[in-house]
């Protein structure tokens, strides 16, 4: 990898090769539920070949990551077994040997080295205690034989390719300081820096943005090209399946339940679950020219039982959502809400620098409106949404809630405020209390708030609460008896979706939702969407919705709002911002969103490289916030340097 | 060869060394220790007799007020000082002066003028009659310094002892003495070995390791229980031998119901004597036959012996108003000996039904308990589980601190609040003279009187326990519990 | 941190004052007359006066405090009540012997209890597992002196490899160091096996087995460091309990060090040397958890940057 | 937190749709626990020992404090099965009766430290500041006082007593107790779910309670099962300076001490007492460690 910018033009009908590298056949997987072994994965085939990549894609719990883990045997270690079938394995050495036989321990050289992976859920898969830069340096000295200098140049290197700003600073930082898109950015430069055979990527991108992911997806295919690695790609966003996959291989409740090339997939889906997947992916500029959000086209997957053919009538158009009450007083209040973190070094590390995570950001979010917060990774999105919380706190400015200056609460007053904002986390697993059930924590902010839910008269308080948990899971596609279970039971979709569940416990005022659908197949997500909206219809809900999925924000948001190293740069009515984008970064974001058809896929390798403009600064060297202009009705834009040329 | 090997005697000790300046010493193992090096004009034999040893001999006054000593010629100091009248002067001086504040300042409180005869004759005035003088003397606490050591270390003597003794001071750390030979010793051929080292081992069981491992040749104490663990080597052999430590519970016999002699009879009735040795000490315990041991002076055993009689216990105790017996509490040290031997008494009493509560307490609560009290009436102490070692080998200090009618806490340490005008007479008498036969008069009528009175339940004598190799030879372990050295061999 | 720091290490100073004052206070209300136990029973109630004075035990309590922090200021502690040599002294002699052995005890037991405590996580409900937990147990519930004894009788007696006792070569350290430490082997060995299993399941463990790191690795890299918090508390406290003597080691193997010296001390009321040695372990304590407090930053980032 | 409670205790009884959807922590780890075998099988010993302890007015086959001299320092016998002390006292049935005290020493000691220590330690760990340095110094003294020093000023203050033998016990435990627990809230309380049960309101006691103590039980668990041994040895050694149980109560701890002068000589005497403080000790580390897996979510 010496090149940083490689363009290269390249064949894309590329036909499989004929000795495959991995085999997988029949192969089973169980994990032991309350009452004896669950299946959870059965009998699945596919095959990958030398610079393949195969797409995964399927239902959120359908068993992807089960299958990805037990391919390299690391589902041993989560509790769970391979009850069946074959992984054949054909490693660098030309030996091909079976990697369902042997126990877990046996395959360690072969982890990292021959296969590769990045892990569904970048917040939990760092290791909290050691620097971003040791963490990758480890996995280059242990692959490819370098020292610990070298390997560290080498970490920075990778840490360049995935456009990290700063990366010789990072290399020196701990995982949680890292934004999410950061954290997943640095498990791929791991994975890739052992410059696997094989390489398996379980949802890399759900927390990037665009642009990056771009990058990313370029990256991993120079690299394929480069070292003719397999890669097994498991994704929810069909239009990354259409950009970068040659075959896909569709999973439904465990089974795998159609294969073909990319091409035929996309144009001829067999299996109703497929056909349904595709119909329900949302395509940008859906809603272009209408003004206001309007719901997903209700799709009735659960007909599709076993197979069984279900061409469901046409749906219903979906309902506008009008629903912003534009006379009232705002609900949320942001002004000049300034977040800082201070850089230090070592234990006893002094002041270096400071992270300007949040600079100066000013927003009002309505009754019943939603306001969507997009912006690159990094750029301060979740910080703000924690600052708002209280988790964190301001260097400046002031939050009102409901009128209230939220500062001036005392802690009983700020406990009450929760009963009306929840916060759906970015990282679902992490914000799930281990140690309880998830029904526990679906239902703590009812017991916290002593909310009683409406529910059937005659029942008992605490039956009450139970019902409304059931009817809870039930809504985001779940089922009551889930309820029993713990958050590391659950694949990464259903995580989030119990996060869901939990902030709609107590019937909030408003939601911050941090990428709070960014882990779900399109289907469930058009689910959860058209619930949220749902409520919102009903209850005059609001939402701040943090995401960088630019098709479900075009279809949920009132307003968007546009971060940028920490400003926002600019905010304004979706319609607007989509349709008259005015800074170039918003510009940027609209016009590196994937296609979802594989016959328009862009073969464009090229990588960006240079300086990629950094939030962490010097002592005293305050950054320039320029006012936002208004360039339209309620379209308002930050003009200045930060982030593009004006 | 082995015949010049040099002869290193290591002897176990159970516990630190406190100090070796004499005169401040208070527990026998400091003064074995500092005897190693020092001596007084007198001193004991190994069967607790008086001998003399810086003093050759003496003159007494009738009144037992002005005693005159002739010392020794041609003894000299480790440091090369001489010993003269001097020397006896600048101690004697130093330890009757209160503004001192030696805790043996009461060997010789009675010492009015020392005055230096000549330089080999010194002559004591006293401010009062004091017939046990020589035997005061004889105690550890009244052995010479060497007055240029005293000038030179000053408060700090205790850590650099210079006398006259068989060895000379090599080294003192924290729980290990060193000393060796001293080659100009006046007393011709000894010592004999080349070194002695005292170290403190507390725990039993180590020390007789070392005893069996050879790491030292002689081991003291050692405890009854494992006798047997010495006896089955073939290299070591016991010492076993009776001591002057008497065992005995003190009665409060101010108050009831310990205020009836009866009671207090039938308490020592009520114990079985051989028992108490069987299962306190293993056997290796004599019978208290009097007030005091038999080998301090002017013992006499007492005719009239408590034997183990329950009927005859019941019989006092029922009419002494206590048919059914009563209860009482018993305190006493916390040591493992102590708590068994108070188990003892309290399993014996309650079988004439008198229940004892047991409280072992920590040495501070303990003097707390017995020591604070100002006045007779307060005390709180029924009964104590005690022991006694007169160190002075005399019937004086066997009977005076402990049953004398004067010597109520806090003046000593009469915690049976007995007092007894014939005794008081008795002891008063026998302190007043030197002559020993009216000496002998005083404390036979004062032990008759304690015995019929039994202020105590007499409960028996230890004996001196202590194991050695049996290549060890003339080293001697005394009645009082303190080890003389000074002949000791290494075969 | 380092601001963090500099304030602990400032605040050391005052809070030896308090705690002087409350030992002080303490220490002279303990039932027991120093003059009393220092002049033995067989003392004259003149004598016990003649001690008094010369322990400065008549002087109102204002005045002893006075001179006990005066001389404490100046590193110097007064005299022993009961030996009249300078406290520093008494205790700077069984200092070192129980620093030593303490240091000894420590390496060797938390070396040993990690690798138990490990091999047990890791062989988790088999029989190493069990074999590990039998010998931890072992090393709570076994009383010291009992099996002091028994190392002396098999290794002095009948084999004759060691000293009995004592304190000098290196192989005095031998038995005590093992009495030491078993039991803090056993302590180590139970917290590791517990924070293992904890950590073992993690997803960060997972990813550092699928990046190739070998078994090896992954338990004492990447488990280990998160599982240190509980190990470190724990070895902090044994650490700081040991520093402050162990009286049965010290009786058994005659070692010269500060536990017995207390007790000593305590038996005696010996005032001087109590206080002094309180204030010794209290210093010691502040430090080690001081220490504690800096390992805490170093094993979890996310405590350092608050 | 009234709620709280009503959805704790009404968890326990069982719903009767056949699915709860809200199962309490506490019922979860009763299900659990139940199916560890090791530790449901300690468990029962300790049981069976304390109902041991409790009957032993009539189990024992002697009388605790019956002595026989003609029958010293026997050892094992078919009269006799542990063998008999210094003065003829039978051993299994000072064992016997030694439970009542050593066992409730012990525990109770243990639990009443162990209660306060782990307060201590949330409070001051998860408060952080001045309240942390305040009771963490208050902890560096009670951790560096001399124990019998405490307990000669506990005598001194309360008289000897067997609850004061427990309250001077659980003094000692108190400083370990709130150490390792502020060690373990101090990584704990920055734990992202933290935050999140922040965010749906739960207050900061109730978050202590809730969602940072249970993830310190492991270590907490740990060190009440290896302190209650330490505890029993604990009140014998104050029992010599008189505080607790007293001559002739057969406390275990007193009587391995008082054997120990037999050591090689009459070596049962210390053996007994010794093997059944063991026992115990092992009982409770693996009732501990069932514990311990009952409340780790990782394992089914
Ligand atoms: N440790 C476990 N114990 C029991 N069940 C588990 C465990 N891990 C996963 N499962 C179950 O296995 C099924 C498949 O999970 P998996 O994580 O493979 O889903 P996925 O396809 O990756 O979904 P997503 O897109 O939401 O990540 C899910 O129903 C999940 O609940
Ligand atoms: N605890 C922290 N300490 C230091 N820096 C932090 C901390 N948390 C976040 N940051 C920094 O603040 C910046 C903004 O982070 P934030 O998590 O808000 O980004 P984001 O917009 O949510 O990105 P993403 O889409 O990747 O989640 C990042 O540069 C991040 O490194
Ligand atoms: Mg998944
Ligand atoms: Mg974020």
């Amino acid at each position: 990898m010496s090149g940083a910018v490689a363009a290269k033009a390249v064949d894309t009908t590329r036909a499989p090769l004929p000795v495959p590298l991995l085999s997988v056949e029949g192969l089973s997987v169980a994990f032991d539920g309350e009452h004896g072994p669950v299946r959870v994965v059965d009998d699945i085939s596919f095959t990958v070949a030398p610079g393949e990549t195969v797409a995964i894609v399927g239902e959120s719990g359908s068993g992807k990551s089960v299958t990805s883990l037990s391919l390299m045997r690391l589902v041993d270690y989560a509790g769970g077994r391979i009850v069946g079938g074959s992984i054949r394995f054909k490693g660098r050495d030309g030996r091909e040997r079976d990697l369902a036989s042997p126990p877990a321990e046996a395959l360690t050289d072969m982890r990292g080295n021959d296969i590769a992976m990045v892990f569904q859920e970048p917040m939990t898969s760092l290791n909290p205690v050691f620097t971003i830069g040791d963490q990758i340096a480890e996995a280059v000295m242990l692959h490819q034989g370098l020292d610990r200098k070298a390997a560290r140049a080498e970490a920075l290197r990778m840490l360049e390719k995935v456009r990290i700003p700063e990366p010789a600073r990072l290399l020196d930082r701990h995982p949680h300081q890292l934004s999410g898109g950061m954290r997943q950015r640095v498990m791929i430069a791991m994975a890739l820096s052992c410059r696997p055979s094989l390489l398996i990527a379980d949802e890399p991108t759900t927390a990037l943005d665009v642009t990056i992911q771009a990058q990313i997806l370029r990256l991993i295919r120079l690299l394929q090209d480069e070292m003719g690695m397999g890669v097994i790609f498991i994704t929810h966003d069909m239009g990354v399946v259409a950009e970068v996959a040659d075959r896909v291989v569709v999973m439904w409740r465990g089974r795998k339940v159609e294969e073909g090339t990319v091409e035929r997939i996309f144009q001829a889906p067999q299996h109703p679950y497929t056909k349904a997947l595709l119909s329900a992916v949302p395509k940008l500029g859906a809603l272009r020219g209408q003004d206001l959000p309007m719901r997903f086209p209700l799709l009735v997957v659960d007909g599709a039982k076993d197979g069984a053919k279900n061409d469901a009538a046409p749906p219903a158009p979906p309902p506008v959502q009008d629903t912003v009450r534009a006379a009232d007083a705002p609900l949320l209040e942001v002004r000049d809400l300034t977040t800082r973190f201070d850089v230090r070094k070592g234990i006893f590390g002094s002041l270096k620098a400071r992270v300007h995570a949040v600079e100066k950001v000013s927003f009002a979010v309505r009754p019943g409106e939603t306001l969507a917060l997009v912006g690159e990774s990094g750029c301060g999105k979740s910080t703000t949404g924690r600052t708002i919380m209280g988790l964190q706190s301001a260097t400046s400015g002031s939050i009102r809630f409901d009128g209230v200056d939220t500062a001036t609460l005392d802690s009983n007053g700020q406990a009450k405020l929760k009963e009306k904002i929840q916060y759906i986390f970015q990282d679902p697993f992490a914000s799930l209390n281990p140690r309880m059930t998830v029904g526990f924590s679906v239902a703590e902010p009812m017991l916290v708030h002593d909310y009683v839910p409406t529910a059937k008269p005659g029942l008992s308080r605490r039956r009450a609460v139970e019902e409304r948990v059931a009817e809870l899971l039930t809504q985001v596609g779940l089922k009551p008896e889930h309820a029993r279970r713990y958050p590391h039971e659950f694949s990464g979709g259903q995580r989030q979706r119990i996060c869901i569940a939990r902030a709609l416990a107590c019937d909030p005022k408003l939601i911050i939702a941090d990428e709070a659908v960014a882990a779900l197949d399109v289907s469930i997500q058009a689910q959860i969407v058209n619930l949220l909206m749902e409520l919102q219809a009903k209850r005059g809900l609001s939402y701040l919705f943090i995401s960088h999925d630019m098709a479900v924000v075009e279809r949920v948001s009132h307003r968007v709002a546009v971060m940028y190293l920490g400003q926002i740069v600019e905010l304004g009515p979706r319609r607007a911002v989509f349709e008259n984008p005015q800074h170039p970064y918003t510009r940027r974001l609209m016009a590196a969103v994937p296609i979802a058809d594989p016959s328009r896929r862009t073969r464009d390798l090229r990588l960006l490289t240079g300086e990629i403009a950094s939030p962490i600064r010097n002592i005293g060297d305050e950054p320039a916030v320029q006012p936002l202009v208004p360039v339209g009705d309620g379209h308002f834009v930050a003009r200045h340097a930060v982030g593009g040329d004006f | 060869g082995p015949a010049f090997a040099a002869k290193n005697l290591v002897v176990g000790i159970p516990d630190n060394i406190t100090t070796l300046d004499p005169a401040d010493i208070n527990d026998t193992l400091s003064q074995s220790a500092s005897r190693t090096m020092m001596q007084g004009l007198f001193g004991f034999d190994k069967e607790m007799k008086l001998v003399p040893l810086l003093a050759e001999s003496f003159t007494v006054n009738d009144a037992a007020t002005e005693y005159t000593y002739r010392l020794r010629k041609g003894v000299t100091f480790h440091d090369g000082t001489p010993f003269n009248a001097q020397a006896v002067k600048t101690n004697f001086d130093r330890l009757s002066n209160p503004a001192n504040r030696l805790k043996r300042q009461s060997l010789l409180a009675m010492l009015a003028e020392t005055v230096v005869v000549d330089d080999h004759t010194i002559t004591l005035k006293l401010s009062q009659p004091f017939g046990a003088l020589n035997n005061n003397l004889a105690h550890p606490g009244a052995m010479i310094h060497s007055p240029k050591a005293l000038e030179t270390y000053g408060k700090e003597i205790g850590r650099h002892p210079v006398g006259t003794g068989p060895y000379k001071f090599v080294s003192w750390e924290a729980d290990t003495l060193k000393v060796e030979k001293n080659a100009n010793y006046w007393k011709p051929g000894l010592p004999k070995v080349d070194s002695v080292t005292l170290r403190s081992v507390p725990e039993n069981g180590s020390r007789i390791a070392m005893l069996q491992t050879n790491e030292a040749q002689f081991i003291y104490p050692l405890p009854p229980e494992m006798v047997k663990m010495v006896e089955a080597n073939q290299a070591l052999e016991i010492i076993n031998a009776p001591s002057i430590i008497a065992r005995y519970v003190a009665m409060n016999t101010m108050k009831k119901p310990f205020s009836d002699p009866r009671v207090r009879q039938a308490l020592n009735y009520a114990i079985d004597k051989n028992a108490y040795a069987k299962v306190v000490y293993r056997g290796f315990a004599g019978p208290l036959d009097s007030p005091i041991p038999s080998k301090l002076g002017f013992h006499v055993a007492q005719p009239d012996q408590y034997t183990y009689d329950l009927a005859k216990a019941k019989a006092l105790l029922a009419e002494a108003g206590y048919p059914n017996g009563f209860e009482a509490e018993m305190i006493g040290r916390n040591s493992t000996n102590f708590i068994r031997g108070m188990q003892f008494v309290q399993q014996q009493l309650a079988q004439i039904g008198v229940k004892l509560t047991v409280t072992p307490l920590e040495s501070g609560v303990e003097a707390a308990r017995v020591w604070s009290v100002e006045k007779p009436e307060d005390a709180t102490v029924q009964m104590q589980y005690s022991g006694w070692s007169a160190s002075t080998g005399d019937a004086d200090w066997g009977l005076r601190p402990l049953l004398w009618g004067k010597g109520f806490p806090p003046k000593f340490f009469n915690v049976a609040y007995y007092k007894n005008d014939t005794v008081d007479t008795a002891i008063e008498t026998g302190i007043g003279t030197a002559d020993n036969a009216k000496r002998a008069e005083a404390y036979r009528i004062a032990q008759e009187q304690i015995w019929k009175d039994a202020p105590w339940i007499f409960l028996g004598v230890e004996n001196l326990l202590a194991g050695k190799s049996k290549k060890l030879t003339g080293f001697h372990y005394v009645a009082d519990g303190g080890l003389q050295m000074e002949e000791a061999d290494l075969q | 941190m380092l601001n963090y720091l500099v304030g602990r290490v400032a605040g050391i100073l005052p809070v030896l004052l308090v705690i002087s004052v409350f030992v002080f206070g303490f220490v002279h209300l303990l039932p027991g007359d120093p003059a009393r136990l220092i002049a033995g029973p067989d003392a004259t109630q003149r004598d016990v006066e003649l001690v008094r004075q010369d322990l400065g035990l008549d002087q109102p309590l204002w005045v002893q405090y006075g001179r006990f922090i005066g001389n404490a200021v100046q590193g110097e502690f007064g005299l022993s009540m009961k030996s009249k040599r300078p406290v520093s002294q008494e205790i700077g002699e069984r200092f070192l012997p129980t620093l030593y052995l303490t240091i000894v005890a420590m390496v060797w037991a938390t070396m040993a209890g990690l690798l138990i405590g490990v091999a047990s996580a890791t062989k988790r409900g088999r029989w190493q597992d069990h074999a590990g937990m039998l010998v931890a147990v072992s090393g709570i519930a076994f009383p010291s002196f009992w099996l002091g004894l028994l190392m002396i009788d098999l290794f002095s007696v009948k084999l004759g490899w060691l000293p009995t006792s004592g304190y000098g070569t290196w192989q005095h350290f031998v038995m005590p160091s093992l009495t030491l430490g078993l039991g803090v082997a056993a302590v180590m060995a139970r917290f590791t096996r517990s924070a293992f299993i904890e950590i073992a399941r993690e997803d960060y463990v997972r990813t550092a087995r699928a990046k190739g790191v070998p078994s090896r690795l992954v338990v004492w890299k990447h488990t280990l460091r998160n599982a240190l918090i509980p190990i470190i508390t724990m070895v902090g406290l044994q650490f700081g309990f040991l520093l402050g003597g162990s009286i049965v080691v010290e009786t058994v193997f005659s070692w010269p060090g500060l536990g017995r010296l207390l007790v000593d001390s305590v038996n005696y009321r010996d005032y001087t040397v109590i206080q002094a040695e309180i204030l010794l372990f209290s210093l010691e304590f502040i430090i080690i958890n001081l220490l504690v407090d800096v390992l805490y930053a170093y094993a979890n980032p996310e405590i350092r940057y608050s | 937190m009234t709620t709280t409670d009503a959805i704790g205790v009404a968890a326990a009884t069982p719903s009767d749709t056949g699915h709860e959807a809200v199962r309490s922590p506490l019922r979860e780890f009763w299900r659990k626990f139940r199916r560890n075998r090791t530790a449901m099988a300690a468990g029962i010993c300790l049981l069976a020992l304390t109902l041991a302890a409790a009957a032993a007015p009539w189990i024992a086959p002697y009388d605790p404090a019956g002595f026989d001299y003609d029958r010293i320092l026997e050892g094992p016998s078919a009269d006799h099965w542990a063998g008999t002390d210094a003065y003829g006292r039978d051993i299994f049935s000072r064992i016997l009766w030694g439970a009542r005290i050593s066992l409730s020493v012990g525990l109770l000691s243990v639990l009443l430290g162990g209660v306060a220590g782990v307060a201590l330690g949330l409070v001051a760990g998860f408060r952080g500041g001045w309240v942390d340095s305040l009771i963490m110094r208050i902890c560096d003294v009670l951790l560096a006082f001399p124990g019998i020093l405490l307990a000669i000023g506990i005598v001194a203050i309360l008289g000897p007593g067997i609850e004061n033998v427990i309250y001077a016990v659980a003094i000692f435990s108190v400083p370990v107790f709130a150490r390792l627990v502020r060690g373990s809230t101090l990584s704990l309380k920055r734990a992202v779910y933290v935050d999140a049960a922040r965010a749906i309101g739960v207050r900061d006691r109730l978050l202590m309670v809730r969602h940072i103590l249970p993830g310190t039980l492991p270590s907490v668990i740990v060190y009440v099962s290896m302190r209650i041994g330490t505890s029993i040895l604990t009140a014998a050694s104050l029992s010599f300076i008189g505080l607790g149980a007293q001559p002739p109560s057969p406390e275990w701890g007193a009587m391995l001490a008082d054997g120990r002068s037999y050591i090689g000589v009459a070596s049962h005497v210390t053996f007994y007492p010794g093997l059944a403080i063991f026992l115990t000790v092992l009982a409770f580390n693996l009732l501990g460690d069932g514990l311990r897996d009952a409340l780790d979510p990782k394992l089914r």
